[in-house]
């Protein structure tokens, strides 16, 4: 008995690592899109190529319905193997309560610090000089995707910015589509504000609001330029009643609306559509105006587990999400940009060529969820979709809640 | 008489029961019932009043602020849009669920055929969760294929029928299957009231040449006492709750016009992971509880003895 | 040797004091009937007795045990309850054993007492039965069999009879008298409002008011000598006479009321009569009419107002100093409203309470 | 009387005579039967869309309206959602969680009726000091929004070593069914009369004694509302299932939210009707074969107060 326990440590410990005796590990996240559940089945493959096996616990709705979940489990002393949440703040707490598990060794061995492009990304994971996530994608917010459909059924050219965007609406209308599809989610509603800023208002207005949270700023007229387009982009987005960000996407590509202003993530959405990026659908960062991208994007955070087995398979799983071939795979279905600046993406689409190149470039901003605790987040959300759909508030009362939001922020 | 308090009896000399173990096996029963009220209700809502005078992020920690979350709380305009809601929809609710309940219950008390089938089938909605409620109403109130355009299609093309996406009655919108799922228990409750009203009632009414309609009002109603408390207390604990059937009809939107104070506090203390405010929206929650449950145990413990 | 003693009992509900400081001796073997208005505190007593009521002070002895504390099963009693109270999921067999099966009993011994139990009551026929099955009589006799299979030496008995019409219950009425007979040894201390049943039934009555004992006597006693109005008024059926007026007391003591004199001499004061308000109480049966009184009898000439034939005798109501008098005649009286009659009665067979304290003078 | 039967015959030869006719039209039984049928149309028609939505083929829906019949019956919908649809990775539908909630259902409704049964009857028939505020803080609890409840409920299960193991959820539902089935027992049990009970304590029974012996067996009807309230209550439960379980002990009505808005291109309304159905069924089966026993139950003491 003794003796074929031994063995079997022996065995398990000489292994090649693909022939480790299998590990479950469940993971949970909130990608179940069309695109995100073909993207996230890459790593699914990758890992269990490494002989451990991924348990998919994904949780539908979106990161509201699927955050309260996972903070629970993980707080509640039942935690996950893994976990996605976004770049930023949102696991900040559970890791200073020492949850999560400390993935500092394995980043150094694998030199993290080097591949990682931008360096921001691994900051985001960073606290007291350790690292506690694997960030596996770029999302960038800044974009608009304009359906050629619909601009075709209007008799009208596809707009090239934002302003044109906004003149060739009525003719849209007229046509019976929707100009501008939009969920009926907050966080929706605060994306395309923030896009906004940046496309009308400028890069500086947007860092001096969400980073330095400038308080005058946000009550500047600069903003108040941006208040007021938005309380006429409302309007184009009346008529889509839908909730979820891929179903307005949908309408872009059935061409019922016109455009959306969405991050990248719907280029997934496109390409499981089996549209062609310039043929059937054209997408403009920075709507067109100003060509930035934001560097937000998912990370995968490691809950502490008791089982060292598991642990093991953590350290693998981490290490697998961060390898060249899982993130080429990867990010390519998610329509989403690499982490690591080291891989080519030869198979990239046009519009994650224009990403790329942005980002080569290095005109990149900080995602708010980065900038931002969840609860101004929220606030702002709060404050957004309310503005957006309730069109009796006028832009300059939602400028001053908002400017009392950026007050208080932290 | 001849013997004194003092004095025990002849044969024995038992002690006193300590007043603890009296009933002993029902106290031991009745453990699991007090230790709910107390350590996960009691205890719970406590605690919860405790942490909401800190500035708890995602996990509770003991920074006191005083009133700042509360001050917050009443600041924000989602909440008072919560509010606002919860009480159109609280009061809306109470009075239909009433009368349709009641109106309901009459109907099938007339010695009707088919009294299983209609019963049935107002009852039905009740299986359903709110979940469920919510989604199939949603799907019949979507004005792109629901009733607006089946309407519009037989030709009534000026129609405008689309409470979930018009902030301003989206509210009746979730009432409309709120009370689709939850009228058929109030008219069982109702019906079981009706039919244990005494025969002779009917009878007397009957030959005094009462209308039916006031014999309701008057005689029998004032009669269900009982049934209408139990009745109010399932209602009014269903509204104060109410979450899952606005996320799964219209998520608070358009907007925040649908939102919810449950809602809220959940969203507080997980989107926004800001326990402490989420724990202002309890305690305001709970306060109103106690504030709707104070008259009912009066009513129930201070009003009758029981000799 | 006391059967059951109650000593020193007080009861309370919260502030509402039901029973105060009562006492209250039964002899083995009698047959004590609690009667009383409903409120009065009797079924409350009963339940005290029963140990199914914690009392807030005093002791209760049974067989000179102290059972204040104890549990009703060790109390060595039977209870039959007004509502029968039959489980209804069980047979009449199994009502009947169910305490026993409790205690614990050999089954052999559980059979022969259901046996036994049930000839007595004759209820053997129906020992299968549920109790849904049973009329209201047969009920209550198994009621009345789970009481008598315990063999205890205390029966308390809750109204039993109550909830019968009015031929079951004379019929379970005799019924029970042949049992206390048959079973001379057993305590049974019974609840009613009846004071029918009570008189029929009781060795002694003990009748309540505001959970006080007014009085504690036998039958007899109770219906010549009550020792208040309230007494004199709740027994007797049709119920007594009274007469407000007053005493002049001297060497012939008399009551004087409303136009009308009764002399005194006849009545056994308690003490020295004196003067003072006085309520002077008759029964109607002790009314004679057109009779020849007797030496110090009362005789007054009445007019007749209304004749309520009830078969085996009559009740005419008149007036009598300023009071409605009803008296008892024979059922073949063919008085007739509006006629006048002559009436005596023997003050000696009367009842006199002080105006203020009610007690018997 | 006897007048009346020996009046002269022809006084009445054309007065009324027999039974009186009832008329089946009458205009009580067409307000009757007319509200009862309109209400019953209301109460149908969302059941109806959910039934004929999941028998049609996607680009039916999205011609059509949803009130027409299905012009061609597919089955599809009905099989995908029981066995294929995705959710992330996983494409089984909600076969999987049917035998979770299952395994739910069963022990909840089992203990929590259990111990509601007795607080009740504790609650009734053997009042304690301080029974009734207990009692109170109970009813207070069945106006506490399970949402607020959510954080101190993890960290008590935390401390007990419950969290997400099966228990740990049958205990949750226990303590949230417990308020308002411990007022329907405790009603039921008051409606009892009480002399059963001192009748039983007399022949020796103990609180378990009586409960076991005399109460239970009379409490068939009401232990039938409680079954049906806590089956439909704990089978319907989204909020308990998703955050006390794991994927592969996901309940029924998580997978079906999963379904439902893990949109994959379109939404696909006719998998998510019958997802939907699929879902309810096993309540609304409950309610259909015991609606009956349901409102005797409820007519037998439940909602005396």
């Amino acid at each position: 008995m003794k003796i074929s326990k031994t063995l079997l440590a022996c065995s398990s410990a000489f292994a090649l690592s693909t022939a480790a005796s299998a590990t479950d590990l469940e993971v949970t996240h909130w990608w179940t899109s069309g695109g995100e559940a073909a993207a996230v089945a890459e790593f699914a493959k990758a890992f269990n190529e490494s002989g451990n096996k991924w348990i998919d616990g994904a949780i539908a709705g979106s990161g509201g319905t699927a955050r309260p979940i996972m903070i629970s489990r993980i707080t509640g002393g039942d935690p996950m193997g893994a976990t996605q949440f976004n770049h930023g703040r949102q696991a900040e707490e559970l890791v200073e309560a020492g949850l999560m598990q400390d993935l500092t060794e394995l980043a150094e061995k694998e030199k993290w610090a080097e591949i990682v492009k931008p360096k921001s990304l691994l900051d985001s994971c960073t606290l007291d000089g350790k690292i506690y996530c694997v960030p596996v994608n770029i999302h960038s917010w800044q974009w608009i995707w304009l359906s050629h459909k619909a601009y075709a059924d209007a008799g009208v050219d596809v707009p090239s910015n934002w302003n044109e965007f906004v003149a060739s609406a009525p003719a849209l209308k007229k046509a019976g589509k929707v100009p501008l599809a939009m969920g009926n989610q907050s966080w929706q509603s605060k994306g395309a504000f923030d896009v906004l800023i940046i496309a009308i208002g400028g890069i500086d207005l947007w860092k001096k609001i969400y980073i330095e949270k400038d308080g005058a700023t946000a009550r500047s007229e600069g903003l108040a330029k941006v208040f007021a387009e938005v309380s006429e982009a409302r309007k184009l987005s009346e008529g889509s009643n839908v909730q979820d960000w891929n179903l307005a996407t949908n309408m872009v590509i059935t061409g019922k609306a016109g455009g959306q202003i969405m991050g990248d993530w719907a280029q997934g959405e496109f390409q499981i559509a089996k549209q062609v990026a310039g043929k059937d659908y054209t997408c403009l960062p920075g709507l067109g105006v100003n060509e930035i991208i934001s560097t937000g994007g998912d990370a995968f955070y490691f809950p502490k587990l008791n089982d060292p087995e598991k642990t093991k398979a953590q350290f693998k799983l981490a290490s697998v999400m961060m390898s060249k071939q899982a993130q080429v795979a990867f990010n390519l279905k998610k329509g989403s940009l690499p982490v690591r600046g080291d891989v080519d993406l030869a198979s990239a689409n046009d519009c994650m060529r224009k990403g790329l190149d942005i980002l080569a470039k290095g005109n990149i901003l900080p995602d708010s969820n980065q900038t931002f605790s969840p609860d101004s987040q929220g606030q702002i959300e709060d404050l957004m979709v309310e503005f957006w759909k309730d069109t009796s508030i006028t832009a300059k009362d939602a400028q001053e809640r908002f400017a009392k939001i950026i007050d208080t922020a932290e | 008489m001849l013997t004194g308090k003092a004095q025990d009896g002849v044969m024995t000399t038992q002690e006193r029961p300590n007043q603890l173990f009296r009933n002993i096996s029902a106290k031991i029963a009745a453990l699991p019932m007090i230790a709910t009220a107390l350590v996960v209700f009691l205890g719970g809502t406590l605690w919860t009043i405790f942490y909401s005078f800190t500035n708890s992020k995602l996990l509770p920690r003991l920074k006191f602020v005083g009133l700042d979350q509360y001050e917050r709380l009443w600041t924000t305009n989602r909440w008072l849009i919560s509010i606002e809601n919860l009480l159109i929809y609280g009061v809306l609710s109470l009075i239909f669920s009433l009368v349709i309940g009641f109106v309901l219950a009459a109907l099938l008390d007339q010695k009707i055929r088919f009294e299983n089938t209609f019963r049935t089938i107002l009852l039905y909605p009740f299986a359903l969760s709110f979940v469920v409620t919510g989604l199939v109403w949603q799907w019949v109130l979507n004005p792109d294929f629901g009733i607006q355009k089946v309407l519009r299609d037989m030709g009534w093309t000026s129609l405008e029928f689309d409470p979930l996406y018009n902030p301003e009655i989206v509210i009746y919108g979730i009432l409309i299957a709120g009370l689709w799922q939850g009228t058929g228990l109030i008219m069982c409750l109702m019906l079981a009231g009706l039919r244990g009203i005494d025969e002779d009632i009917w009878k007397a009414a009957r030959v005094d040449g009462i209308p039916m309609w006031k014999t309701y009002l008057f005689i029998i109603i004032p009669m269900m006492r009982g049934v209408f408390i139990t009745t109010l207390v399932i209602i009014a604990s269903g509204i104060v709750r109410i979450y899952d059937l606005v996320v799964a009809q219209t998520s608070g939107g358009p907007g925040i016009a649908s939102e919810v104070p449950a809602k809220y506090v959940y969203d507080a203390m997980f989107t926004k992971q800001n326990l402490a405010q989420g724990f202002a929206g309890s305690t305001m929650m709970l306060l109103s509880v106690l504030i709707i449950l104070i008259p009912w145990a009066y009513l129930e413990f201070g009003g009758r003895k029981r000799v | 040797m006391a059967s059951v003693s109650i000593r020193n009992l007080d009861l309370a509900f919260g502030n509402v004091e039901v029973i105060q400081n009562l006492n209250l001796e039964i002899e083995e073997g009698e047959f004590l009937v609690l009667l009383g208005s409903s409120g009065c505190g009797k079924s409350t007593l009963l339940n005290c007795i029963a140990g199914l009521l914690d009392l807030s002070d005093g002791q209760i002895f049974i067989n000179d045990k102290n059972v204040t504390w104890q549990e009703p099963k060790d109390r060595g009693i039977g209870m039959v309850f007004q509502s029968y109270a039959l489980y209804p999921q069980m047979t009449v067999e199994g009502n009947l054993s169910f305490g026993l099966k409790n205690a614990g009993l050999p089954a052999a011994e559980i059979q022969r007492r259901v046996t036994q139990a049930s000839e007595i009551l004759q209820i053997g026929p129906l020992l299968k039965r549920k109790p849904s099955q049973l009329s209201g009589g047969q009920r209550q006799r198994v009621a009345i069999g789970r009481a008598l299979v315990r063999d205890v030496d205390v029966f308390l008995f809750d109204e039993p009879l109550s909830n019968l019409d009015a031929k079951l219950r004379a019929e379970l009425r005799v019924e029970l008298k042949r049992l206390h007979q048959r079973l001379e040894n057993n305590t049974m201390i019974y609840v009613t409002h009846d004071q029918i049943e009570a008189m029929t039934l009781a060795d002694r009555i003990a009748i309540m008011q505001s959970g006080v004992i007014q009085q504690l006597a036998d039958p007899h006693t109770i219906y010549t000598k009550p020792v208040n109005k309230y007494v004199a008024g709740f027994v007797g059926s049709p119920s007594i006479n009274f007469l407000e007026g007053e005493v002049k007391a001297g060497k012939k003591p008399r009551f004087v009321s409303e136009g009308i004199e009764i002399d005194l001499q006849r009545y056994e004061f308690k003490g020295t009569p004196t003067n003072g308000g006085a309520t002077f109480g008759v029964r109607p049966e002790h009314i004679r009419v057109g009779e020849k009184p007797g030496a110090g009898h009362f005789q007054s000439k009445v007019i007749v107002d209304v004749v309520e034939p009830m078969g085996s005798d009559t009740l005419v109501w008149t007036r009598l100093g300023g009071e409605d008098f009803r008296f008892r005649v024979d059922g073949q009286s063919n008085l007739t409203s509006g006629e006048e009659v002559a009436i005596s009665f023997d003050p000696a067979a009367s009842s006199l309470f002080d105006a203020r304290t009610e007690l018997r003078l | 009387m006897s007048e009346t039967v020996l009046a002269p015959v022809s006084a009445g030869i054309d007065g009324p005579s027999g039974p009186k006719p009832k008329r089946r039209f009458s205009r009580r039984n067409i307000f009757v039967y007319g509200t009862l049928i309109i209400v019953a149309l209301y109460y149908l028609l969302p059941l109806y869309v959910m039934i004929v939505t999941s028998l049609k083929g996607m680009p039916e829906i999205r011609l059509g309206n949803i009130f027409s019949p299905p012009m061609e019956i597919t089955f599809e919908p009905w099989v995908k959602a029981w066995a294929k649809a995705c959710t992330g990775l996983n494409c089984d539908g909600l076969s999987r969680g049917f035998w979770n909630s299952v395994v739910i259902t069963v022990p909840s409704v089992i203990l929590s009726i259990a111990i509601a049964s007795v607080n009740g009857y504790a609650l009734a028939n053997w009042r304690f000091k301080g029974a009734d505020v207990f009692f109170t803080i109970l009813i207070f609890g069945a106006f506490i929004p399970y949402q607020v409840m959510i954080y101190p409920i993890v960290i008590i299960l935390r401390e007990i070593g419950l969290y997400g193991k099966l228990p740990g959820l049958v205990l949750v539902h226990t303590i949230f069914g417990m308020p308002i089935l411990t007022l329907l027992f405790r009603n039921y049990f008051t409606s009892i009369p009480e002399e059963l009970f001192k009748a039983a304590r007399v022949d020796g029974a103990g609180f378990w004694g009586i409960y076991f012996k005399i109460m239970l067996p009379m409490s068939l009807p009401i232990f039938v509302v409680a079954m049906i309230l806590q089956i439909t209550g704990i089978w319907n439960d989204f909020l308990f299932g998703v955050i006390y379980t794991k994927p592969d002990t996901y309940p029924m009505t998580v997978q079906l939210n999963n379904i439902v808005n893990s949109v994959q291109g379109v939404k696909e309304y006719n998998v998510n009707m019958a997802a939907t159905i699929l879902t309810g069924l096993v309540p609304l089966i409950v309610y259909f074969v015991s609606g009956k026993l349901f409102v005797r139950g409820i007519a037998a003491g439940a909602v005396k107060g």
